[in-house]
């Protein structure tokens, strides 16, 4: 995975992913199609995010929803103050929940295994109730956000197709950053202190710092995440930081394909769809995806990337493979 | 004046009521080949983890190339090039060979961890190139895109000492090296380390293969029980009465 | 999420071949269908369905069509689930959403784009007050009416050392905020429990200890089993009377707390047992269809849909929205509650009842039954904030 | 105020010993498989629905209890046969992950058996009643029983592990996998008995507070996280640390809930008290294992290491 050194597979996967809403919102002339997309470029954003420490780290974070929910309530805090503006919003997001990250990580990094899964469950369940107990974020009847982000004089925030092109370059951007990381040489040292931490600080790199940095990294997209939610959901509740929502982001990352490229795109496209169109069928639509979620981690460990994959090679004509 | 390569002085370290090491001393000249033996448990492995700062000794005092860094933690003399290799191949399981060693360009070019990383160019044609001259010197350019768990063990020795070699090191630790090996991979190595390294890169050698140690090194030292026995050229050591009473009667039982 | 439920009338009008498209009612529904939230989903769920079936499948004389959504009882898929009722299913009504959190999120959108949203339930202080808006109407009462119903009921009674149990939310803050607007005693202590408590035997301990002479307790839920039997076997209920709002409801919450429920307070705005002709029809027909008796919540679901269906007819159909609105709000139908109007905020102005779990001996079971009048005409106590006349 | 205080004690004892049963059979199986069960709340989950479901049937609460954990004790036997043995040797993101997907089934296959809405638990007369204890407390029954049933469980736990020889190759296969493969320990039949038995101590706590608690789908969870915390604190796999853990967490909640709030009265307004206080008690818990793990990142009383 890490030879391939163009991004131009995930953001052709990402590019058509993101394409498919608008045409079948103008074919069906149903913008709410959009709304679904929306919804799963923003869990993209959040799963790529946590993909980069799950699958490239190795780090189980159990409770990275949280940062959803630092991302969605400062985007609302601002907005409702009077601060709509994206680029006031983009660097107090940036720095809170990237601050948040470094915070949660300085703790739960001295920790390995099970005590870190927990850890970072912990942290992130305290903040959830902190959110959950206080007025002045509308406690558990969560916030309403009156105004969306605004961009540029003329961008107009409540029109369907503006919106889904800006909630659409955004997650483009995000999950290319974070694309751009794993691929650089940061990726490359974050690996390495995940395949061996001990040879790793052998040849000089910094296990606790490359850790620490690739977590504030992933909880700071994850948070913008958060802004994209605020602004799609035009609200902002403690609900999007407990730990059931960690626990769909994480099923979402190993339903694409922990440390697969194009994975949490994958998986964030069929979590939504399912969640959407499974959820039409039957209100008791869990009972389809637990064992959905149950047979990839049993069979199909690389998840659906890895699928994808393998069924490309079957595919793909034979043209001098094999001895390369 | 030069300063030796690596100098450490009075190096003590006790495990509970046990003297690992008592006030080893020992001098690695620059540019040589300088052989650490011994008896299992005469205190070689724990004496390169005091080197690499894994281990904190209870006393004594480390420099390289004259500059005291016995403060120091494994990570920063790990920078300031002091190598080791390991002794049970410790390799990134998950990545290829080729990725195996550009780690270690990256570790030489850019040791500190810094944000920029990110979006800086590496010289990806220079690295590359460098990346085929040490495939290539290893004898390891067959497998290039295979993970180190499907090389034979010659191989994977091989790597470790290219991923050291990679690294730029000052001083090399290379930590039996030569263990478990064929005895046509052994000689395969110590040609390599010979025409490869030597001359260039000082290396402390740990190792038990008698005759590898007496044609690679320039001077060996002799440790039994934690304590060093005796020092001197290869043929001085060889003629040692004492060497060869308290260590080759020892090599027997072994 | 969706249940398209397409009604009999529908089909049967599709058949004989003389419906016209733009002539049918489309009511979008948003309850808590899945996960902890269901218990109120599917009450709703039973009312509104009850209400279309009485009215044989058509609101207003015109075929009604009924989409439901799950909200999962939280706030972004709700919000999602309003963009799809308003965007693509382009309904006409939205009744909907179980929960207060969702209706946060749920509010804006819907009535931006002119549709018309009925809660059933939630009725939090803002939207009563400065965020009323004409598009958005509270079928069941506003949310702090209850509380401050109960606290006139307190001084009538003389009672003056009253112990408030709440959860730590915002629902909760209103309901004591309610409490302390109306009742002049002294609240000996407030406590504020965690939403996701189980137990709770620290808060029975501390009421011991304090010696109230009734206790004020609001446990939506789950919480509300717990909470009454828990005070039950701690053996509190002859020390202090309980009183509860939004806590014990017929059906399910009764079945599922056994006989501790027994003599347990609640201030309800409706009643099964309330001596009107739309409520007898209601109770006897859900009964006849469910076998149980029906809960609060059903009852206010059902009013909602009847709400729709007097509009409609009041407007001459669903073309002039503004028509609509009016006939909404002059509350053109009977509803379950016997007297019932709208203020200028679009919140209920009605009677609040205290009423009283014991056993209803028709129904073999035990019951929220109706205890006294409390107050006629109630208004609630924001309306003065809302600019609408 | 000694009375309310002692009260109070027992109180956050009764909820500690109710983790401690449920953290008992995590930590078991953790310290044993290495194994994390997320499921393991949904195993409460169905104790309470099974107690309720016997009692119907057999018409005697105690009878139904036993009964309810055997019948959980079995499913978890399943379980284990079925699916969890799959898994040893993978990840613990793995075990996570599968987990997980069980809750959302257990939850759901609940849900569509007994409905979504809470289902009637309660509790035979002659359990009913109060109980005068020293210092004039009047305290609950049941919960008197819940205690004395938690402390015997423990003892009966503390005497299977270090007397019998069950216990001592679930001690040896805790500590060193290959030793007790070596001893020709039949472990897989070991690990079987392992997972089934911590299946049955969740049951048992799940068909106790049944008639505590509000018996509908996703009661465990709540309950799942908090033992966690207490079998993360304890130490993973040690029995003595869950026990610890549990005791402790069962207090410092139930302290934090009856006497924060008037605690910070004394430093702050009253305002702020009351909107601190409830916050604050519902995260101390939490602040509690951050802290411990802050210091001692292998919990109190961590099992010694696996070689």
């Amino acid at each position: 995975m890490m030879t391939r050194d163009s991004a131009l597979p995930v953001l052709l996967i990402l590019a058509l992913a993101a394409g498919l809403g608008p045409l079948g919102a103008l074919i069906s002339d149903d913008p709410y199609i959009l709304s679904i997309f929306e919804r799963f470029l923003i869990f993209a954003v959040a799963a790529s995010s946590l993909n980069l420490i799950l699958g490239y780290g190795g780090m189980v974070s159990f409770g990275h929803a949280v940062y959803l929910g630092i991302g969605a309530y400062a985007t609302g805090l601002l907005a409702n103050a009077g601060y709509p503006s994206l680029w006031l919003q983009l660097p107090v997001v940036v720095l809170t929940s990237g601050f948040a990250a470094f915070l949660i990580g300085m703790i739960a990094l001295r920790t390995s295994g099970v005590h870190f899964i927990m850890i970072t469950l912990a942290l992130a369940q305290i903040l959830y109730y902190l959110a959950q107990s206080s007025s002045a974020f509308g406690g558990d009847d969560g916030m309403v956000i009156y105004e969306r982000s605004a961009l540029w004089p003329g961008y107009d925030a409540f029109d369907p197709w503006q919106f889904y092109g800006f909630i659409a370059v955004s997650a483009l951007v995000l999950i290319w950053l974070v694309d751009v990381v794993v691929r650089s040489d940061f990726g490359r040292r974050l690996v390495a202190v995940r395949e061996n931490g001990q040879r790793a600080n052998a040849l000089g790199f910094d296990v606790m710092g490359t850790r620490l940095t690739a977590f504030v990294i992933a909880g700071a997209v994850c948070g913008l995440a958060g802004l994209l939610l605020a602004n799609q959901s035009e609200f902002a509740t403690p609900g999007y930081s407990n730990w059931q929502r960690s626990g769909e982001l994480l099923a979402v990352v190993i339903l694409g394909g922990v440390g697969t490229r194009t994975g949490p795109v994958w998986g964030a496209l069929v979590f939504v769809v399912v969640e959407h169109y499974l959820a039409s069928v039957t209100s008791h639509w869990p009972i389809l995806f637990g064992p959905l979620l149950i047979l990839i981690v049993l069979f199909f460990h690389q998840g659906l990337a890895g699928l994808f994959d393998s069924l490309g090679r079957r595919l793909r004509p034979q043209t001098g493979g094999g001895a390369k | 004046m030069t300063h030796p390569a690596l100098d450490m002085r009075g190096i003590t370290v006790r495990f509970g009521g046990i003297l690992a090491l008592n006030e080893v001393n020992l001098s690695l000249a620059p540019g040589s080949v300088h052989a650490l033996i011994g008896p299992n448990g005469a205190g070689k492995t724990t004496l390169v983890s005091v080197l690499s700062g894994e281990r904190r000794p209870n006393q004594g005092t480390v420099s390289l190339n004259g500059r005291d860094i016995s403060g120091l933690s494994a990570l920063r003399r790990a920078r300031l090039g002091l190598t080791r290799t390991y002794q049970l191949t410790a390799l990134f399981q998950g990545l290829s060979l080729r990725e195996n060693l550009l780690l270690s360009l990256v570790a030489r070019d850019q040791p500190s961890l810094s944000a920029l990383d990110i979006f800086r160019r590496r010289d990806k044609a220079r690295h590359a190139a460098e990346v085929e001259d040490f495939l290539n010197r290893f004898a390891l350019r067959d497998k290039a895109g295979e993970k180190p768990a499907s090389l034979s063990h010659g191989d994977r020795r091989r790597l470790e000492i290219a991923m050291a070699l990679a690294s730029g090191p000052e001083v090399l630790l290379l930590d039996e090296p030569l263990a478990g090996l064929s005895t046509s991979d052994a000689e395969a190595l110590v040609r390599t380390i010979n025409e490869g390294i030597r001359g260039r890169i000082p290396i402390l050698l740990i190792e038990h293969d008698m005759d590898a140690v007496f044609q690679l090194s320039d001077e060996i030292t002799v440790m039994v029980n934690g304590t060093v026995l005796a020092n001197g050229k290869p043929d001085e050591i060889r003629a040692s009465p004492e060497v060869q009473a308290a260590y080759l009667s020892e090599e027997d039982d072994f | 999420m969706r249940k398209t439920l397409t009604s009999l009338g529908l089909l049967a009008a599709m058949s004989a071949g003389s419906a016209m498209a733009d002539e049918t009612v489309d009511v979008g529904l948003i309850f808590s269908l899945s996960g902890s939230g269901a218990v109120l989903g599917t009450e709703m769920q039973k009312g509104a369905d009850l209400a279309l079936e009485i009215s044989g499948g058509k609101l207003g004389g015109l075929d009604a069509r009924f989409v439901y959504e799950d909200d999962q009882r939280k706030p972004d898929v709700g919000k999602t689930a309003a963009e799809k009722l308003t965007r693509s299913e382009k309904v006409d009504f939205i009744i909907g959403p179980s929960y207060s959190n969702v209706m946060m999120a749920v509010h804006t959108p819907v009535v931006r784009s002119g549709t018309i949203l009925i809660s059933p339930n939630p009725a939090p202080a803002d939207l009563a007050g400065k965020s009323c808006n004409e598009n958005y109407f509270a079928v069941p009462f506003q949310n702090d009416q209850p509380s401050e119903a109960l606290g006139l009921y307190l001084n009538d009674k003389g009672i003056s050392k009253v112990f408030v149990v709440v959860p730590n939310y915002q629902a909760g803050k209103d309901v004591v905020d309610g409490f302390k607007r109306t009742f002049k005693g002294e609240i000996v202590s407030e406590i504020y429990t965690s939403l996701e408590q189980n137990d709770f035997s620290a808060e029975m301990t501390e009421i011991k200890s304090r010696a109230p002479e009734a206790v004020l307790a609001f446990m939506p839920g789950g919480l509300g089993v717990q909470f009454v039997k828990q005070y039950d076997q701690a053996g509190l209920k002859s020390q202090a009377d309980l009183y509860t709002i939004f806590t014990v409801f017929n059906g399910v919450s009764l079945d599922a707390i056994g006989a501790a429920a027994d003599g347990v307070y609640s201030v309800d705005q409706w009643t099964y047992d309330l001596d009107n002709a739309a409520n007898q029809e209601f109770v006897t027909a859900y009964r006849a269809k469910y076998g149980t008796l029906p809960s609060n919540f059903a009852a206010m679901a059902y009013d909602a849909v009847r709400l729709v269906d007097g509009a409609v007819t009041a407007a001459g159909g669903i073309e002039d929205k503004d028509a609509l609105r009016k006939a909404i709000k002059a509350a053109s139908f009977q509803s379950v509650r016997g007297d019932f109007a709208f203020n200028n905020n679009q919140h209920p102005i009605h009677s609040m009842y205290l009423a009283k779990v014991s056993q209803d001996d028709e129904a073999g079971a035990l019951a929220v039954k109706r205890e006294a009048l409390i107050v006629e005409k109630m208004v609630d106590s924001f309306a003065g904030d809302c600019g609408l006349e | 105020m000694t009375a309310l205080i002692l009260e109070q004690l027992l109180n956050g004892l009764q909820l500690g010993v109710l983790l401690f049963l449920i953290a008992a059979g995590l930590t078991l199986i953790f310290g044993v498989m290495d194994f994390i069960n997320l499921s393991h709340g949904s195993l409460f989950m169905l104790g309470a629905y099974f107690a309720v479901l016997f009692q119907g049937l057999t018409g005697s609460f105690l009878f139904a209890v036993g009964l309810a954990g055997l019948a959980v004790c079995l499913i978890g036997l399943l379980f284990e046969v079925l699916l969890v043995r799959r898994l040893y040797d993978r990840s613990h993101l793995d075990h996570v992950l599968v987990t997980y997907g069980l809750i959302l089934v257990a939850n759901e296959s609940v849900s569509i058996v007994w409905g979504a809405s809470p289902v009637f638990s309660g509790l035979p007369g002659e359990l009913s009643g109060l109980v005068a204890l020293p210092f004039g407390i009047s305290y609950p029954l049941y919960r008197l029983l819940v205690i004395a049933v938690g402390i015997a469980v423990a003892a009966l736990l503390f005497w299977l592990v270090k007397e019998t020889r069950v216990g001592m190759r679930v001690r040896a296969g805790a500590t060193n996998r290959t030793i007790v493969s070596v001893m020709g320990v039949n472990i897989s039949l070991l690990f079987t008995m392992v997972f089934a038995f911590g299946a049955f101590l969740a049951g048992l706590a799940g068909a106790l507070a049944g008639p505590l608690l509000s018996v509908q789908p996703g009661m465990g969870e709540t309950v799942l996280i908090l033992s966690f915390v207490v079998v993360v604190i304890g130490g993973l796999g040690s029995i003595k640390g869950a026990l610890l853990a549990a005791v402790m967490v069962g207090l410092i909640d139930t302290m934090g809930r009856a006497f924060l709030r008037d605690f910070l009265s004394a430093f702050f307004s009253p305002r702020v008290a009351s909107e601190a206080g409830p916050a604050l008690a519902s995260m101390l818990v939490y602040i509690l294992m951050a802290l411990i793990l802050f210091f001692r990142p292998e919990g109190l009383l961590p099992m010694q290491k696996r070689s």
